[in-house]
C-alpha cells in the first residue's frame, strides 16, 4: 500500500465537506474491510481517506421507528446481526447474517459500507432491497433519499456522488410477509454465491398477492426483477407458475460470467432458486 | 490531519504501550515489526484464512485489512496474550492435546477465534462450531480435530 | 468421542499417540517461521513480474522505479551475472534463470527485483518498472505441446543428477523434458486377442498447493560464507545448488530452515533461495524475499495431465493389456516434473495384475506457471484416470466393481508392470476394509427423487522414490539427555515427533525428553529431502541406526567403566564414571539407503524399483442435486496401508488432512488461465476446502500391516491418503446420476452439463 | 475473456464501413479513447481511460489494424496501464453484412488483461467491457439516426 493521509471527523456533516466532488483518490472509509482489498491489490492508491469511526454514534445504531427500522450506515453488521429489533421486524435480516461471510468481517464492515461498495456478490444488498428499503443519503448540499432498488449502477458502481455518503437505512418491517433468501456457491461452501435471490412476498397460504424478488451475484448488481414479480402478483403458487416466474426472471436479468460459472448455468441456477427461495419462504422461511 | 507518522497508544497484550504508525501500515505489520510478536501473520491477505486474527476491544478482526492507526486508545489481545509462564489457556491445551494443527501457521488464529466463540456459546454444538469458525482456513485441513479440540476446550472451561 | 493424546511415559515408545513436541510453540504463536523473520540491516525484495506468456525481452526500463525514495537497488538478470555468471538452476534441468534471461516463458516470471528497507517502498517501485517484449506464440496444452513448432526452451540442459535425463542434453526443437517408457510383454498382440477393448481419455486441472506460510527466503551473503533462512523442505539439496552456482565449496553454504507453514512439495528443491543469494551478494546486507498469497501462483502447482488409457479384457473380465499415454504439463521451467514423469509413470497401469502393459509419460514443457510435485508425485493423477476407467470397464461389461478389481488385483509375491514383486503391499485389505467401512455388502437406497445417491471407490498403489539417501545423529550428552540431528523438515506432518519417538525406543526414553535440533546444514546431516512420503520410512531408519549406535556405545562405554552386564546404571553415571564430572558425549551416528535396480533403458523394467509400496483405498457416498449438479459427499471412507503407525493420533490427522485437500482439487479447485494469465490469484477466487466443505462423515483409518523392511515395520503416509478421492467421488457420481466426468473438477456446472447432455438436452457454451 | 455481439444499423453497409473505418470517427465511439496519433495508416496510439466506480484506469494503447477491406476490419491492440503492471492485448475482428438496407455489425473482441488486473479483475473488466459495448452501439445508432435526419 502508499502512504496517504488520513482525517478522522466527528460529525458526519463534516465529512462530507472533506471529501472532494472531482476527485477520486479522496475516499471515506468506514470498517474498510472492502477498500483495504483495493489499496492493497494497487489498483486503489488514495491520497485521502476519511476515516467514519468517529462520527456521532446516532449513525451506528439501530431504532424501530415508524413500523419499521431506522440503521445508521456506521452500524456494525455485527451489530445487526445481534439486534433484538431487526429479529423482531426483519427476520429475514436476522437469518442473512449467519452465512454473511465471516465473524471477523461482521465485526468491522457496516451497513453503510456494505451497501455502497456496491460489489453484486454480497448478500446485504438483495435482502434490504426485498425488504424495499431506502436510503437517506447527504452530502454537503443536504440530503436526499434514494431507493435501494435505484441505488446500484453496476459492478461497484452506485448512484452516489463522490461527496455523498450514506447516513441511514431504513427498513420497512417485514410484518406478515414470507420471505426468503437463498445462495448458490458453485466453489467451496463458503465461495462467494454464484447467485443470489431474494423473495418477499406478501400472501396467504399459497395465493401470492405481491412479490418482491431481487437477484444478484449472476448479476452486475442487486437487481429486481419485476417481470417474475409480476408473474407471482395474484397467483396461487404451483410447480407451474414458479417456472414461468423463473423463465421471466431469466429473460430479464443481465448475468454476467466469472470463475463461478457460465452465463447458460447462471440461467439455469436462477430456474431452480427463484422456485427453492419461493417455496422456503411460503414453507416457513424468514417471518 | 495526519500525513506522516503518528504514535498511537493502546493496551497490548494488558500492557501499555506505543507505536510509531503510518495511515498505510496494518495491523499485522506494526505488531510484527514493533513488537516482534509474529502470531498474527498475513497469509490471503484478504481476511478470508484468519492467520491475522487478533482480538480489538473485545471483538475478533482480521488483523490485515485493519489499519494500525486505528487501534489508538484501544486494548488489543493477539495469540501471544493467552498463556502464561505456568500456564497455557485452555483452548490452547485443547489443540495439543487433540492434534488439532499441523503446520500451526492458521493455529494462532484458530486458537483466538475459539476462545471468542467460547465466550459467546460455552458449549457448542458442530454447527456452533462451524459457523463461527467458518473463516477460519487450514490448508492442512485439521478441520475435524480443531471441532473435537473446541468441544474438548469447552469442557476444560467449564472444568476450571 | 474426543480422541486425545497418552501421557508421556518411559517403555515402549513407538505407537503411542505422543502429543507433537513443538505444540507448545504451534499454539502459542512463537513457533518460528522464515515468512515472520527478520535480520537487522536485512532489505525487502518486491518482484517486478512478467505480463507476457512467451517473448523476448527487449528493453527493461528501471529508472523511475530506482527514483523513488528509499530504493536501495533495482537488480535485473545484467546484474545477476556479474556475481553468478551462469545463473541457471533447477533440481532436474539447469534451465530457470535467477531473473528473467533474454526470454520469459510465463505471466508471473520475475523480470526484475527492487530492494529497500520498506516492503511498501519496494512495492510500490516494482510497478513503476516498464519492460518490452517481442511476444512470441505461447503453448499451453500438454498435448500441443508434444507437436507443436512453438518451443519453451532453444535448448535443454539436463542437470545431470538424473541419468536417465542425460540423452536430452543439448536437445533442440522439443518441448519433451522427459519421456519415461515401460513395455512389458506384448499389448498389440493382447489388444488383438482381448474380448474387449475400452479406451478413455482423463485430465486434471491446474491446481496448487497454497502453503498459508507462503515461500520465503532470507540470504545473508558475506565472503567467507552465506547464510541462507528459508521455507525449505530440501536444505540439502538448496545446499549443493548454491554452492555450485557459487563455484564453492558446500560447506562455505549453510542453510537453516525453521518450521514450515507447511509445503506439500511446493518448498521442494530450490525456489527463492538462488535468487536471495544473489540480492544480498550485490547489496552486501541480508535480503529477504517473502511471497504474498497471489504469488504463490506464479511459483509453482500441481501437473495438469491427460492421461489416454486402453484396456484390453478376456471373456473372463481379467484384463490382459493395458496401454498408459500420459501427458503432464510442466510449465515453463522443468523444476522436478521429470521424476514426476518417471517415478509416478512407472505405476500407471495401478494396482493390476496385467502381463502386457505398454507405458508412455511425458514430462512437456509449457508457457504456464511451472509445475512440480503435490502430495502424491503425480499419483493422484493417475490413480484419478485409472480408477475412473476400471469403473466404466466394469459398468460398461456389466461385472461387478468389487469383483472386476478383485480378479484384477496385484496380490503378494505377484509382480508389478515393472516386474518388481510386490511385497507388504496390503492391496486386497485395504479395498476390503474400505468396502466394510462402506457398508457395501448392505442395500444402498439410491433415492428417486430431485436428489439422487450413489456410492463408489478406487484403490491405489505407488512406489516410493528410490533411491535415496538419510544420514542422522544421535547425542547423547554428560546428563543423559538425548538429541536427535536429522535433516527431516517438520512442516506439520509430526516427523519431529515420530523420529523422537524412535529414539526413545531405542534408547528407552520418554520421548518428550527427546531434543531434535531445528535444521541447519551446518549441523544436521544429509537428507535427501522431505518429499514424496519417504522421510519416515528413509530418514526412520537413518534414525533408528543412528540410536542403536549410541546405545551400543553406551553399552561399550559402561563396559569400559567396569559395569557388569545388563547394569541399570544411569547414563549420567556412566559420564561421571569416565569423565569424572558431567561431560562427555556418545555420537551416534546413521546413514540409509535402499537397495535398487534403475529402470532398463528402453523397456523401464526392473525387479527392485521401490524400497516399499504405499496403497490406499477411498470409498464415497454422495448425494446429486439433478437440478443444479451439486454434489454433497455425505461419506467419505479413506483406507491406508501404513505399515505400522507410528503414532497413530498423528497418522490419523495425515490421512484426514490429504484426503480432504484432495477433495479440494477433486470437487472445486482449478487455476483459471486466460492468454496467459492466471485470473483468479486469490483466496477470494481460488477457493480451499473449509469447514462446511468435510464430508457429513469421514471415516479414517489404518490396515494393520507390518512393512517388514520398514524402522519398526513402518512405512511413509503423508501423501497415500489423497490417491483415491477423485475417482471414488466421479465413481459415485455415476452410480447416482449415470453420467461419466472424465475432468476435474467435478464442480456443480460440470455435473449439471453432464446430466443434460446425457438427457439429450445439452446446456448450451457461453 | 471473449465479448461478441451483433447489432443492426439502418444505414448502408459502405456508410457504416466508412464511420468505423476512420480512426478518428471510431474513437468518438468508444467511451474514454482520446489522444489519438497516427503513426501510419495502420498503425495508431491512444489514451484509453476507463472508471469503474472510483477506480481509474488509464492504459497506453497501440492500435494495429490487420485487416481493412470492405466489409471487414481486425485490429490488434496492446496496452500498458499506467501506474500498475499490467498488460492488455485484443484482437477484434468486425464484420459487416448487407441486410436490405440496413447493417448488421457482427464484432467479437478476444481480450486478455495480465499482471495485477488480470489476475484479480476479470468479472469487473467484463461488466465493464458490456458497457463499453452498449455505449458503442448506442453511439454508432445516434450518428446514422443524425445523418437520416440531416
Amino acid at each position: 500500500m502508499t502512504p496517504f493521509e488520513l482525517a478522522e471527523p466527528t460529525k458526519l456533516a463534516d465529512a462530507v465537506k472533506l471529501l472532494d466532488p472531482d476527485d477520486p483518490t479522496v475516499r471515506p472509509i468506514a470498517g474498510g474491510t472492502a477498500l483495504m482489498l483495493m489499496m492493497k491489490a494497487g489498483v486503489f492508491r488514495p491520497a485521502k481517506l476519511i476515516s467514519l469511526r468517529g462520527i456521532e454514534s446516532k449513525y451506528s445504531g439501530i431504532a424501530a421507528s415508524g413500523g419499521g427500522l431506522r440503521v445508521g450506515a456506521m452500524t456494525t453488521l455485527n451489530a445487526l446481526e445481534r439486534s433484538a429489533d431487526v429479529k423482531k421486524l426483519a427476520p429475514l435480516i436476522t437469518r442473512t447474517m449467519l452465512t454473511l461471510s465471516n465473524v471477523r468481517v461482521r465485526n468491522v464492515a457496516t451497513v453503510g459500507g456494505a451497501l455502497a461498495h456496491g460489489d453484486p456478490h454480497m448478500d446485504l444488498p438483495p435482502v434490504l432491497m426485498a425488504l424495499g428499503a431506502k436510503l437517506t443519503v447527504i452530502s454537503p448540499n443536504g440530503e436526499r433519499s434514494v431507493a435501494l432498488e435505484d441505488f446500484f449502477t453496476g459492478y461497484y458502481e452506485t448512484v452516489l456522488e463522490k461527496n455523498e455518503l450514506i447516513a441511514e437505512a431504513h427498513i420497512p418491517a417485514q410484518g406478515a410477509k414470507r420471505a426468503a433468501y437463498m445462495k448458490v456457491t458453485t466453489g467451496s461452501a463458503d465461495d462467494w454465491p454464484a447467485l443470489g435471490v431474494a423473495v418477499v412476498l406478501d400472501s396467504d397460504g399459497k395465493a401470492i398477492k405481491s412479490a418482491r424478488v431481487v437477484v444478484s451475484a449472476a448479476t452486475t448488481k442487486a437487481t429486481r426483477v419485476k417481470s417474475a414479480e409480476a408473474v407471482l402478483a395474484g397467483k396461487t403458487v404451483d410447480d407451474k407458475l414458479l417456472a414461468q416466474a423463473g423463465d421471466a426472471a431469466v429473460e430479464e436479468a443481465e448475468f454476467i460470467a466469472d470463475v463461478r460459472g457460465s452465463v447458460p448455468y447462471k440461467r439455469e441456477l436462477l430456474r431452480v432458486y427463484i422456485k427453492r427461495a419461493v417455496r422456503q419462504a411460503l414453507d416457513g422461511g424468514a417471518q | 490531519m495526519m500525513t506522516a507518522a503518528r504514535t498511537i497508544s493502546f493496551k497490548l497484550n494488558g500492557m501499555p504501550v506505543t507505536a510509531d504508525v503510518k495511515p498505510h501500515h496494518n495491523v499485522v505489520e506494526v505488531l510484527q515489526s514493533q513488537f516482534s510478536l509474529t502470531g498474527a501473520r498475513e497469509t490471503c491477505g484478504q481476511g478470508l484464512c484468519g492467520c491475522c486474527t487478533v482480538v480489538v476491544n473485545g471483538r475478533a478482526v482480521s488483523g490485515c485489512l485493519y489499519l494500525a492507526t486505528f487501534l489508538d486508545g484501544t486494548e488489543v489481545t493477539t495469540v501471544e496474550g493467552l498463556d502464561t509462564p505456568q500456564k497455557l489457556h485452555p483452548v490452547q491445551e485443547a489443540f495439543i492435546e487433540t492434534s488439532a494443527f499441523q503446520c500451526g501457521y492458521c493455529t494462532p488464529g484458530f486458537v483466538l477465534m475459539t476462545t471468542q466463540l467460547l465466550d459467546e456459546h460455552p458449549d457448542p454444538d458442530d454447527e456452533q462450531i462451524k459457523h463461527y469458525l467458518t473463516g477460519n482456513l487450514c490448508r492442512c485441513a485439521t478441520y475435524p480435530q480443531v471441532i473435537e479440540a473446541v468441544k474438548l476446550a469447552a469442557k476444560k472451561r467449564k472444568g476450571s | 468421542m474426543t480422541m486425545t493424546h497418552d501421557a508421556p511415559k518411559a517403555g515402549s515408545q513407538v505407537g503411542r499417540s505422543v502429543p507433537r513436541l513443538e505444540g507448545r510453540d504451534k499454539v502459542t504463536g512463537r513457533a518460528e517461521y522464515t515468512h515472520t523473520m527478520r535480520l537487522p540491516g536485512m532489505l525487502t525484495c518486491k518482484l517486478f513480474r512478467s505480463t507476457v506468456a512467451h517473448g523476448r525481452i527487449k528493453s527493461i526500463d528501471t529508472s523511475e522505479a530506482k527514483k523513488v525514495p528509499g530504493v536501495f537497488a533495482v537488480v535485473t538478470i545484467d546484474d545477476v551475472m556479474k556475481v553468478i555468471p551462469d545463473p541457471y538452476y533447477g533440481p532436474a534441468f539447469h534451465d530457470q534463470p535467477i531473473l528473467a534471461h533474454e526470454k520469459v516463458r510465463f505471466v508471473g516470471e520475475p523480470v526484475a527485483a527492487v530492494l529497500a528497507m520498506d516492503p511498501h517502498v519496494a512495492e510500490e517501485a516494482a510497478q513503476l518498472i516498464v519492460a518490452e517484449y517481442e511476444e512470441l506464440p505461447a503453448v499451453y496444452d500438454e498435448v500441443d505441446a508434444l507437436t507443436t513448432k512453438t518451443y519453451v526452451h532453444d535448448v535443454l540442459k539436463p542437470a545431470g543428477t538424473f541419468a536417465d535425463l542425460k540423452h536430452l542434453k543439448d536437445a533442440r526443437d522439443t518441448n519433451t523434458a522427459l519421456d519415461y517408457r515401460l513395455r512389458k510383454g506384448d499389448v498389440d498382440k493382447a489388444f488383438a486377442q482381448a474380448a474387449h477393448v475400452f479406451e478413455h481419455e482423463f485430465k486434471t486441472q491446474k491446481v496448487l498447493h497454497l502453503p498459508f506460510e507462503p515461500h520465503a527466503s532470507i540470504a545473508d551473503y558475506k565472503d567467507t560464507g552465506v547464510t541462507v533462512y528459508t521455507a525449505s523442505q530440501g536444505p540439502s539439496f538448496v545446499r549443493t545448488e548454491i554452492a555450485r552456482l557459487l563455484g564453492w565449496p558446500e560447506n562455505k553454504v549453510r542453510i537453516k530452515v525453521p518450521y514450515l507453514g507447511s509445503g506439500y512439495g511446493a518448498k521442494l528443491y530450490i525456489k527463492l533461495e538462488a535468487l536471495v543469494v544473489a540480492l544480498s551478494m550485490i547489496a552486501r546486507r541480508p535480503v529477504k524475499l517473502a511471497l504474498t498469497f497471489e504469488e504463490l501462483f506464479y511459483q509453482i502447482t500441481k501437473h495438469p495431465s491427460t492421461f489416454r488409457i486402453k484396456s484390453g479384457i478376456d471373456k473372463d473380465g481379467k484384463i490382459i493389456a493395458r496401454k498408459c499415454e500420459v501427458f503432464w504439463n510442466g510449465g515453463a521451467y522443468a523444476d522436478i516434473g521429470p521424476r514426476v514423469t518417471q517415478k509416478s509413470g512407472l505405476t500407471a497401469s495401478g494396482p493390476y495384475e496385467i502381463d502386457n502393459v505398454w507405458i508412455d509419460s511425458y514430462a512437456l514443457y509449457t508457457n504456464v506457471t511451472p509445475a512440480g510435485a503435490l502430495r502424491g508425485f503425480g499419483v493422484p493423477q493417475l490413480v484419478w484416470a485409472y480408477e475412473s476407467h476400471s469403473d466404466m470397464i466394469a459398468r460398461a461389461l456389466k461385472l461387478d466393481p468389487v469383483e472386476f478389481r478383485r480378479k484384477n488385483l496385484l496380490r503378494e509375491g505377484r509382480p508389478h508392470a515393472t516386474n518388481t514383486i510386490i511385497k507388504d503391499a496390503a492391496v486386497e485389505k485395504v479395498m476390503d476394509h474400505v468396502l466394510d467401512r462402506m457398508n457395501w455388502s448392505k442395500p444402498f437406497d439410491k433415492s428417486t427423487g430431485v436428489v439422487k445417491r450413489g456410492r463408489g471407490f478406487g484403490i491405489s498403489i505407488k512406489a516410493v522414490i528410490t533411491p535415496t539417501t538419510s544420514v542422522a545423529i544421535v547425542n547423547v550428552s554428560g546428563d543423559g539427555s538425548v538429541t536427535l540431528y536429522c535433516g527431516t523438515i517438520d512442516m506439520g506432518q509430526g516427523s519431529d515427533t515420530a523420529m523422537a519417538q524412535m529414539v526413545g525406543e531405542v534408547l528407552n526414553v520418554p520421548t518428550e525428553t527427546v531434543r531434535v535440533v531445528p535444521r541447519d546444514t551446518d549441523v544436521t546431516p544429509y537428507d535427501m529431502g522431505t518429499l514424496g512420503s519417504r522421510s519416515l520410512f528413509h530418514m526412520g531408519h537413518a534414525v533408528q541406526r543412528a540410536a542403536a549406535d549410541a546405545r551400543d556405545k553406551l553399552k561399550a562405554l559402561a563396559r569400559e567403566v567396569g559395569e557388569p552386564e545388563g547394569s541399570n546404571i544411569p547414563v549420567r553415571d556412566l559420564f561421571v564414571k569416565k569423565y569424572g564430572m558431567q561431560a562427555g558425549n556418545v555420537i551416534g551416528t546413521g546413514i540409509f539407503k535402499p537397495d535398487y535396480i534403475p529402470p532398463a533403458p528402453g523397456t523401464g523394467l526392473s525387479e527392485n524399483v521401490t524400497a516399499f509400496w504405499m496403497v490406499s483405498g477411498a470409498g464415497a457416498e454422495v448425494e446429486v442435486d439433478t437440478e443444479t449438479g451439486h454434489v454433497k459427499i455425505t461419506k467419505l471412507v479413506n483406507v491406508v496401508d501404513v505399515g505400522k503407525a507410528i503414532n497413530p493420533r498423528i497418522v490419523e490427522t495425515q490421512i484426514s488432512g490429504a484426503a480432504l485437500m484432495q477433495l479440494g482439487f477433486t470437487m472445486f479447485e482449478k487455476m483459471h488461465i486466460d492468454g496467459g494469465q492466471v485470473t483468479n490469484a486469490s483466496l477470494a477466487d481460488y477457493k480451499i476446502p473449509g469447514f462446511h466443505d468435510v464430508p457429513t462423515v469421514m471415516d479414517n483409518s489404518h490396515v494393520d500391516t507390518n512393512q517388514a523392511n520398514g524402522p519398526f515395520g513402518a512405512k511413509g503416509v503423508g501423501e497415500v491418503a489423497t490417491f483415491c478421492v477423485s475417482p471414488a467421488i466421479a465413481n459415485a457420481i455415476d452410480d447416482a446420476v449415470g453420467v461419466r466426468l472424465t475432468e476435474l473438477p467435478l464442480n456443480p456446472e460440470s455435473v449439471y452439463r453432464a446430466i443434460r447432455a446425457k438427457a439429450g438436452k445439452p446446456l448450451e457454451d457461453e | 475473456m471473449n465479448v461478441s455481439g451483433e447489432f443492426t444499423i439502418k444505414a448502408p453497409r459502405a456508410a457504416v464501413f466508412d464511420t468505423i473505418r476512420d480512426p478518428k470517427s471510431f474513437i468518438s465511439l468508444v467511451d474514454g479513447i482520446r489522444d489519438l496519433k497516427e503513426i501510419d495508416p495502420t498503425h495508431y496510439q491512444a489514451v484509453f481511460e476507463t472508471k469503474i466506480a472510483y477506480l481509474n484506469f488509464k492504459f497506453n494503447v497501440s492500435v494495429e489494424v490487420t485487416k481493412l477491406e470492405v466489409g471487414e476490419i481486425a485490429a490488434k491492440i496492446e496496452g500498458t496501464p499506467l501506474g500498475v503492471v499490467g498488460r492488455l492485448t485484443a484482437t477484434t475482428s468486425t464484420v459487416l453484412t448487407e441486410v436490405g438496407d440496413e447493417t448488421k455489425v457482427a464484432y467479437s473482441v478476444d481480450a486478455a488483461l495480465a499482471g495485477k488486473l488480470g489476475s484479480m479483475g476479470q468479472p469487473v473488466m467484463r461488466s465493464k467491457a458490456k458497457d463499453l459495448e452498449k455505449v458503442f452501439v448506442s453511439r454508432l445508432r445516434e450518428r446514422f439516426a443524425q445523418a437520416a435526419a440531416e
